[in-house]
């Protein structure tokens, strides 16, 4: 312990001071300009150089390992932890840009009382006071309920706790990167065959061929930056003992991870589950221990909208692959066949015997249990029943990630008290009684167990890297200060769950006590082990039952909604997340609604045509982007714009598409969203898209 | 003066009077007595009307708010308010700079080129085409630094000895630039001073107050000795023909501002002399719009200005017009029979593009046109129409340089980066404001400075005689020097 | 009639393009003076005393051996040689550095010798390759708080770069050195 | 000719060979050239009036200008890249098609400035011969300027008024530039 | 002390088989330089200004439609179009790094460069972007590189503040610099490890295996100007 204090000091001493030198201009005007230096320096400081902190990114639930630069006490730069089982050094832009999520101007600035939900005004609000109403709340027991984010973290390990010590409602968890990748029907389907609730880790590495069933990993899919580092190896030759990796897609539309792929077949939404069963009959016929089903490879093709050769070849070159990988993405499993499609594609993993090897499937060794929206579901109707007196939000945002149909507003209009513990004023800060805002990621400790991005067991550390810029707490520390609990604080509790992992051994590093333990685990940036862990012998695999697709209706497209480098919508006020141009479309700050030329031609549609996007659920506006590599009877609409709250960067640019999603679930509790069908009316309307891309010549209509 | 040739005075009753009256329509045999002549421009200086102060009040306040107003705010804000671009990173600044420079030309042309050339019909406008040129390149020279990112350290481009060791860059074209147009600025800004300074005499004589003062200032103690007008008529010699290839040069290093760029479309040896066509296209069509003008504005300037001045620069613009269009199929012919992929999208664009009306535009004003009118002697001699034509003429010039110059930067080697640049108004507002300062300077000037040499007049008119040839009287040139 | 005197030789014309000449030299010359003057600082510093009582520059600045910055003393370092001299109590100068070692303030000091934004500057090669610190600083032993060298403007760098070894002189001319 | 005064006969425009003649009468009646001089507002050549050659160095000045020019150039051309060498573009330090560009137009300024200057430099600088003016000259009129003593007078008289001059005893020297 | 060795020829490869076009570099590269963001207008209208262009081109007709992705930056061209043209030596070949260089403060603002860079990897600050960043966001700027102001040209630098730091801890432990010691932001970032970084006068380096790739090529190599910047092709479009 005395240790964080000693590092907590030293951040407070280092001051801000400092940091007011580095923007004034370079003329003589800045030739004098005070410095503050510190009042006690610690030894290891070394002015005008930078320090190195190793902590966990928190931009999406894949666990990241982090080392940021700071100088001067400020953060500067995000880096990789090169020696992380996860990222290896490496970071996507999501990351990357975590410092303008720490240093943002729009952030909450300290405890706050809203007199009247929706509106701006905010009344301060003592620390005092809203640990006061923290220790009411929990004193409700069942009647107080937590909807927390995606994140495996100490925070949902303490409020776990919490559950079972004082009585509170078990913890609902919820993220919008969950809900496309749909989470509970993968596990599902793992749990199903192999008998154990684990995320599957695909060895994309090893392989030498990838059959993609809409799993977009490079992109956000689970732990995009650790796939991509594997798709790295897959891609390379290593002389005669590796040869070049071959990748087919299949998916509606030709997204980054299509984009790389070497054959790209545009099948429909919802076919995928059919299409590895009709794949299962084929390579059976190969010779490839797999029970065969009635499905009909020709018919299959077909529903698929792709041709029968098409797929025998995808099935011979399988039969001929050494190390074949099958990927169900969340676009498979997003339908309410979700779970028959997760079932069969995960089932071609197994006759070649890779399980667990280089190149194969294996399950990650962390318990998973996976959110999915039948809790979310029912949270809503225990606060439509009235039955929540007390709702406290942390780390999720449901009033823009769920989708309209599911009238979360409408139930959160019911609950006496909203206590949002969000840093940033977003939709559901918005509606909160109560803001006691976290410290942002970088502010604050915590670990987090990594879920999907390695076979390894690991545990990724997070510290402070600077002090806390405003008038903010933890949130464990907030909920510790009821008392409920036997921690002191929150460094306490961490450590005190740090305990059995210091016990079981054989990771990064050994220590003997928890002290020891405490300052490598920082130090490294986490504990993992060396050792990936064996998935459990397979259940006997029988084929599941064939679910055509859905048809589709006169007028009606299929619409394909993904998430972008924006994540859950929470990455939209950051300004160069906004304008880091998406890489198929090059669309900067905006939505856009994706077409097939073909298909705006027979409409009388044209780039930068404002169309209005109508589903039985809700309706949302966008400008027509004209992208050559899509299903002419699907459109497609990224996620993460269309914000009402969340500060200067991101109000009021695009549309949400979570407004046409029905809620509809699937039989893992996921919510089907690859069901949405859609009308497209023109409005009438141009609204100009900011595009990185040439708009003349070979791209643009003159 | 040939001793046999005897002048037949203009008094006498000559039995070949209707021939000599055909002749009259010629300035230089319709002499007036020098008093008449002087009183005639002094006139024209000194008497304004109330509408005259109006225009100049408006253009003023133009100039103020459209030019030094926007270009002060672009400082402060940036040069964003433009509507340059990635790839387009030069727009309406440098074709303005382009134009401006290029009408500057006129004046040496007029004044250098004939005079050398002994071309007669130049001496009553060549005052009119040299203000021209030394305001064009005032206008012109504001351009470089207008579209400067940071104006405020303009003075690195000058060559001066400073503590940080560093001198400019003379491999560069924008240093180039900067020296040409230096050189062409002073030295036609002295190649208008010096055949001024009798007629700045004449009017120091007769003057009084404030003008006087001036006057007698400017004109430098000017007498009219022998020794004065020796020296006079060496300088303009040496002036006349250095200021020729400095004139060439200035927009040969213009053009080479595009020519030396790897810049497809740009990189062209021919620039160089399409350059300088166009130039003196576009000055010689400008010098017939002000003549019009002036003419028709200014007191007393129908005897100078005549309608066979305005004939014979019509005949110049025919040619110049036509060898404009040679270079421009050069240039085409050339591109496309060498088949540079990059080059032929380019010139591909230029017709076909979003901006394909500019081209064509260009094409009608700069060959069409011209080429339907002025071929014929009546349609030459009518100055509306003639207004009409030049005034095209500049307008397609514009266009050339804007064809040229952003129109080509968009469509470069890379086609991720194609780019389409429309002017903004604040760009606009400023080029439109360097054509009021043009226009406030010449209005400005016309009340000041002489507008027509008369000397230089009366010396021609003294050299042109009448001659009996046969049954007949024909004109004879002789020589004054 | 008395014959007016041509407009340049009017009194006011002289006398007003003389107070014309004179705000503008004026102006430039105190611009650049006022711009060379040392700062005011929180405390008045005696260079001159510290230095002459041996103490090494190094020993408050100790950022210049190995890294880009020379740095300022914590407060604490201060303090540790203060609190056992007599003076500490009875100087006014002192007493503010008391104060703000019991106030646990950092002592908001005006660094001297600043480069600007654009100009990158490390102190480790310079004082490598035994460049004294009066070679930039001046002679600390004359002044009390820092002032400010004449003129350090890129020339002056360059002066001295052009004085190293020729072998040297691609790498010391070179505009990445310090620019970037 | 301490003693002399300066006289000024003058002809109208169309009067050129009156003036011409009137000249030579003044050179018979033994008045050296040197104290006749001509003013007109047209420029006649000497030859014209039968006058001596006139001279001027503003050739020279120009020439000089022109080299002094030149020199500048070559100092900018290869002399300031060796002050502080820069490279650029894979280019020498000293390029000769480039110095050619800035050689040319720094000769022609120097040219052009310096014969400006030498016109300036001998307008202004001080001229013998006799003085005198006469605003009647920028109307085109002739004026035969000429010092001689007061014993010529009558006869001097007596041969311009024969050739039509208006004559004007002791012409008196305006003072025409500060 | 290692003094004035061979400082080395930088040189990047980038590796088209294993780019996946996830604009990480483009992310990275902004958050090392202080590249500020403009907005969505000025980005629509081109004034973007990020340092790596991810150049995006479809080849085919649906459904055989294929992206291909290419980084461009500044090639860091041997023979520059950029740097002869500019008047006042803003842009510069730095001979000490090899690389070619802008100089921030010493740029007026003609963009003639920018109209001579064959590869568009130089933008422009068309406003104060970066000194309009909103406090405290502006904390997070990087104090090892010049914050631009407005009316300067800027581009890829090959994260020279990257290079001397290196070479300076190098030189100050006495030793010459390791491969893969000193890493550009994008080369750091990128999760593919599609960029590789390092002294090409070195044969064992990273860099220079990577070169002697038969897939190796550089943009518009018919321009010589000699590029830094080397791109190895993509293996689905390469015969060999």
């Amino acid at each position: 312990m005395s240790d964080s204090i000693s590092r907590r000091r030293f951040l407070q001493l280092t001051g801000l001071g400092a940091a007011a030198a580095v923007m004034t201009g370079c003329g003589p005007a800045s030739r004098y300009v005070v410095r503050r230096p510190y009042t006690d320096m610690p030894e290891y400081a070394r002015l005008g150089e930078s320090t190195y902190y190793a902590t966990t990114c928190t931009e999406c639930p894949a666990g990241c390992g982090m080392i940021m630069r700071t100088f001067e006490g400020r953060a500067i730069k995000a880096e990789g932890n090169p020696a992380h089982p996860v990222n290896s050094g490496k970071l996507c832009s999501r990351g990357l840009t975590a410092v303008q999520g720490l240093y943002n101007p729009d952030r909450i600035k300290g405890p706050a009382r809203r007199a009247k939900r929706g509106e701006e005004s905010l009344a301060p609000l003592s620390w005092d006071e809203a640990l006061g109403e923290v220790k009411t709340a929990l004193s409700a027991g069942v009647k107080t309920a937590f909807l927390l984010g995606l994140a495996p973290d100490h925070l949902y390990d303490l409020v776990s706790e919490l559950a079972e010590t004082a009585g509170t409602a078990k913890p609902v968890r919820y993220g919008a990167l969950g809900m496309f990748e749909a989470r509970a029907t993968l596990v599902e389907a793992a749990r199903q065959l192999f008998g154990e609730a684990r995320f599957p880790f695909f060895d994309v590495a090893g392989a030498d061929l990838v059959i993609s069933f809409g799993a977009n990993f490079l992109e956000t899919w689970l732990s995009p930056v650790a796939y991509t580092r594997g798709y790295s190896q897959f891609r390379r030759s290593f002389g005669a003992d590796k040869a070049r990796g071959y990748f087919i897609s299949f998916e509606a539309r030709r997204s980054l991870t299509s984009g790389v792929a070497d054959e790209w077949h545009p099948v429909v939404p919802g076919s995928e589950g059919l299409l590895a069963l009709a794949l299962a009959n084929l390579l059976a016929e190969r010779g490839w221990n797999l029970p065969v089903s009635s499905v009909d490879p020709a018919a299959a093709a077909e529903a698929a909208g792709i041709s029968l050769e098409a797929l025998t070849a995808v099935a011979d070159r399988a039969a001929k692959a050494a190390r074949p990988l099958f990927i169900p993405g969340g676009q498979a499993l997003a339908h309410s066949a979700g779970l028959e499609a997760a079932r069969s594609i995960l089932a071609l993993n197994l006759p070649k015997g890779t399980l667990g090897q280089s190149g194969g499937m294996s399950l990650s060794p962390a318990a998973a249990d996976a959110a999915s929206m039948k809790d979310v579901q029912a949270l809503v109707d225990r606060m439509n029943a009235g039955q929540v007196e007390t709702l406290f939000v942390h780390g999720v945002n449901p009033l823009f990630e769920l989708p309209a149909g599911l009238n979360f507003a409408g139930a959160l209009g019911k609950v006496k008290r909203v206590i949002s513990f969000a840093t940033y004023p977003d939709e559901t800060a918005l509606q909160a009684d109560l803001l006691l805002p976290d410290h942002s990621a970088l502010e604050s400790w915590g670990y987090q167990r990594t879920l999907a991005g390695t076979a390894a067991s690991a545990i990724a550390a997070r510290q402070p890297v600077v002090v806390p810029l405003y008038d903010t707490r933890s949130s464990v520390d907030v909920l510790l200060s009821a008392g409920l609990l036997p921690y002191a604080d929150e460094v306490e509790f961490i450590q005190s769950r740090l305990l059995p992992v210091l016990s079981a051994g054989g990771g990064n590093f050994d220590a003997a006590e928890i002290e020891t333990f405490w300052a490598r685990f920082l130090q490294y940036g986490g504990w993992w082990s060396a050792q990936g862990a064996q998935p459990a012998a397979q259940a006997a695999a029988e084929a599941a039952q064939p679910v055509q697709p859905q048809s589709l209706g006169e007028g009606k497209f299929r619409l394909v909604v993904y998430p972008t480098q924006l994540g859950d919508g929470s990455g939209a006020n950051r300004p160069w997340l906004q304008e880091t141009p998406n890489t198929s479309t090059t669309v900067m700050w905006n939505s856009w609604v994706e077409i097939n030329p073909k298909t705006a031609e027979e409409l009388g549609l044209h780039n930068d045509d404002v169309v209005l996007i109508k589903s039985d659920a809700g309706e949302v506006e966008a400008s027509v982007y004209l992208f050559p590599a899509i299903r002419p009877d699907t459109l497609a609409i990224p996620f993460g714009q269309g914000h009402t709250a969340l500060g200067r960067y991101a109000e009021g640019r695009g549309c949400n598409p979570a407004e046409v999603l029905a809620p509809v679930l699937n039989a893992a509790g996921d919510l089907a969203l690859g069901d949405t069908l859609v009308s497209i009316t023109p409005t009438g309307r141009r609204r100009p898209l900011s595009r990185y891309e040439s708009k003349v010549g070979v791209y643009g209509e003159h | 003066m040939a001793a046999e040739v005897k002048p037949i005075p203009n008094a006498i009753p000559s039995p070949h009077a209707a021939e000599e009256e055909d002749l009259r329509e010629h300035l230089m045999f319709d002499p007036r007595p020098r008093e008449e002549m002087n009183r005639m421009v002094m006139d024209s200086m000194t008497h304004t009307t109330p509408r005259y102060w109006i225009v100049v009040g408006i253009l003023a306040v133009l100039t103020a708010v459209l030019l030094y107003g926007v270009w002060g705010y672009m400082i402060f804000t940036g040069i964003g308010i433009s509507g340059e671009r990635r790839p387009n990173y030069w727009g309406i600044f440098i074709v303005s700079l382009v134009f401006w420079i290029g009408i500057s030309h006129a004046g040496t042309f007029v004044s250098a080129i004939l005079r050398v050339f002994k071309a007669e019909f130049r001496r009553p406008f060549t005052r009119a085409a040299e203000l021209m040129t030394t305001f064009g390149l005032a206008a012109g020279a504001l351009w470089p630094l207008i579209h400067l990112g940071r104006v405020w350290v303009f003075y690195w481009m000058i060559p001066y000895p400073n503590a940080r060791w560093l001198w400019p860059n003379f491999r560069s074209p924008l240093v180039w630039d900067f020296m040409a147009i230096t050189t062409y600025l002073l030295s036609s800004t002295i190649y208008l001073y010096l055949p001024l300074l009798p007629d700045l005499a004449m009017a120091r004589d007769r003057t009084k107050g404030w003008r006087h003062v001036v006057y007698k200032f400017l004109a430098l103690g000017w007498r009219g000795t022998e020794a004065e007008w020796f020296r006079l008529r060496k300088a303009i010699n040496i002036f006349a023909i250095a200021i020729i290839p400095v004139m060439f040069s200035v927009h040969t290093i213009v053009s080479w501002d595009f020519a030396v760029a790897q810049t497809g479309g740009w990189n062209s040896t021919i620039f160089g002399p399409y350059f300088i066509i166009g130039a003196i296209l576009s000055g010689v069509s400008a010098v017939v719009t002000i003549l019009i003008i002036l003419r028709a504005t200014l007191k007393n300037m129908d005897y100078f200005i005549r309608l066979e001045h305005i004939d014979a620069l019509g005949k110049l613009l025919l040619v110049f017009s036509m060898a404009w269009a040679y270079f421009f199929f050069n240039d085409y012919m050339v591109s496309w029979y060498g088949g540079s992929e990059v080059v032929r999208t380019i010139l591909t664009f230029h017709a076909s593009g979003p901006s394909a009306w500019i081209w064509y535009v260009m094409l009608l004003c700069n060959v069409a046109i011209p080429w339907l009118t002025l071929w014929s002697k009546k349609l030459r001699r009518t100055p509306w129409l003639m207004l009409i034509v030049t005034l095209g003429i500049n307008v397609g010039m514009y266009f050339e340089r804007y064809t040229i110059i952003p129109i080509t930067l968009g469509h470069q080697r890379m086609p991720f980066d194609w780019g389409e640049y429309t002017p903004r108004l604040p760009e606009i507002s400023l080029a439109l404001g360097s054509l009021c300062l043009f226009m406030l300077l010449y209005m400005l000037a016309s009340r000041f400075i002489p507008m027509v040499p008369v000397w230089e007049v009366r010396e021609g008119q003294e050299a042109h005689q009448l001659r009996k040839v046969g049954k007949t009287v024909v004109p004879s040139v002789s020589e004054l020097e | 009639m008395k014959k007016p005197l041509p407009w340049w030789q009017r009194p006011w014309v002289r006398v007003t393009a003389g107070l014309l000449v004179f705000i503008v030299l004026g102006g430039a010359v105190g611009g650049i003076y006022l711009s060379q003057q040392p700062p005011e600082q929180p405390i008045q510093f005696p260079h001159n005393f510290h230095v002459g009582s041996g103490i090494p520059c190094l020993y408050c600045h100790p950022g210049a051996q190995w890294g880009p910055v020379a740095g300022l003393p914590t407060s604490d370092k201060c303090w540790g040689c203060h609190q056992q001299v007599a003076k500490t109590n009875t100087s006014p100068e002192l007493q503010k550095l008391a104060a703000y070692v019991k106030n646990n303030e950092s002592i908001p000091w005006v660094p001297v010798f600043i480069q600007p934004d654009h100009v990158h500057f490390n102190h480790r090669p310079h004082v490598a390759a035994g460049v004294t610190c009066e070679t930039c600083h001046g002679d600390m032993t004359k002044m009390t708080v820092a002032e400010p060298i004449r003129g350090q403007n890129m020339g002056w760098c360059l002066d001295c770069h052009s004085k190293q070894e020729k072998e040297k002189w691609t790498r010391l001319s070179d505009c990445a050195t310090c620019h970037y | 000719m301490a003693t002399s005064v300066v006289h000024m006969a003058l002809f109208k425009e169309e009067q050129l060979d009156e003036a011409a003649e009137a000249i030579q009468v003044l050179r018979n009646l033994g008045i050296s050239d040197k104290d006749i001089s001509v003013i007109s507002g047209t420029p006649f050549s000497e030859k014209m009036l039968g006058r001596p050659m006139a001279w001027t160095s503003i050739p020279l000045i120009g020439g000089a200008g022109a080299v002094v020019g030149f020199l500048v150039s070559v100092f900018l051309n290869f002399g300031t890249p060796l002050l502080y060498p820069i490279q650029v573009g894979g280019m020498g330090l000293q390029t000769i098609p480039t110095s050619i560009v800035l050689t040319f137009e720094l000769t022609m300024l120097g040219l052009l400035i310096s014969t400006f200057i030498g016109v300036l430099v001998e307008t202004i600088s001080p001229s013998y011969g006799p003085r005198g003016y006469d605003a009647r000259v920028t109307d085109g009129q002739i004026a035969v300027l000429f010092s001689s003593g007061a014993e010529l007078d009558a006869s001097l008289h007596d041969a311009l008024s024969h050739l039509g001059a208006e004559i004007v005893h002791g012409a008196e020297d305006k003072k025409l530039w500060p | 002390m290692a003094e004035e060795t061979n400082q080395g020829v930088w040189g990047l490869v980038i590796d088209l088989n294993l780019c996946t076009g996830c604009n990480a570099c483009v992310t990275a590269c902004a958050m090392e330089n202080n590249i500020p963001w403009v907005g969505e207008e000025d980005a629509g209208y081109g004034r973007s200004m990020s340092w790596i262009n991810m150049q995006r081109y479809w080849e085919g007709e649906y459904p055989e439609v294929s992206p291909s992705y290419q980084p461009v930056m500044c090639q860091q061209c041997g023979r520059a179009p950029c740097e002869p043209v500019c008047p006042v030596f803003a842009t510069v070949h730095s001979e000490s790094e090899q690389i070619n260089l802008q100089v921030y403060n010493r740029c007026i603002g003609t963009r003639y460069c920018a109209n001579n860079c064959p590869y568009m990897a130089r933008k422009f600050n068309w406003f104060d972007y970066a000194y309009n960043i909103p406090e405290p966001m502006n904390y997070y700027l990087n104090p090892s590189v010049t914050v631009r102001r407005r009316g300067v040209m800027e581009k890829c630098t090959f994260c020279v503040q990257r290079i001397h730091d290196g070479q300076e801890n190098a030189r100050a432990q006495g030793r010459a610099v390791i491969d893969g010691e000193i890493m550009t932001a994008c080369q750091q970032a990128c999760p593919a490890d599609a960029i590789i970084f390092g002294d090409m006068t070195d044969p064992e380096s990273q860099v220079s295996q990577a070169l002697r790739s038969q897939r190796k090529y550089v943009l518009l190599e018919e321009l010589g100007t000699q590029p830094k910047v080397t791109y190895l092709k993509g293996e689905g479009y390469y015969g060999g």
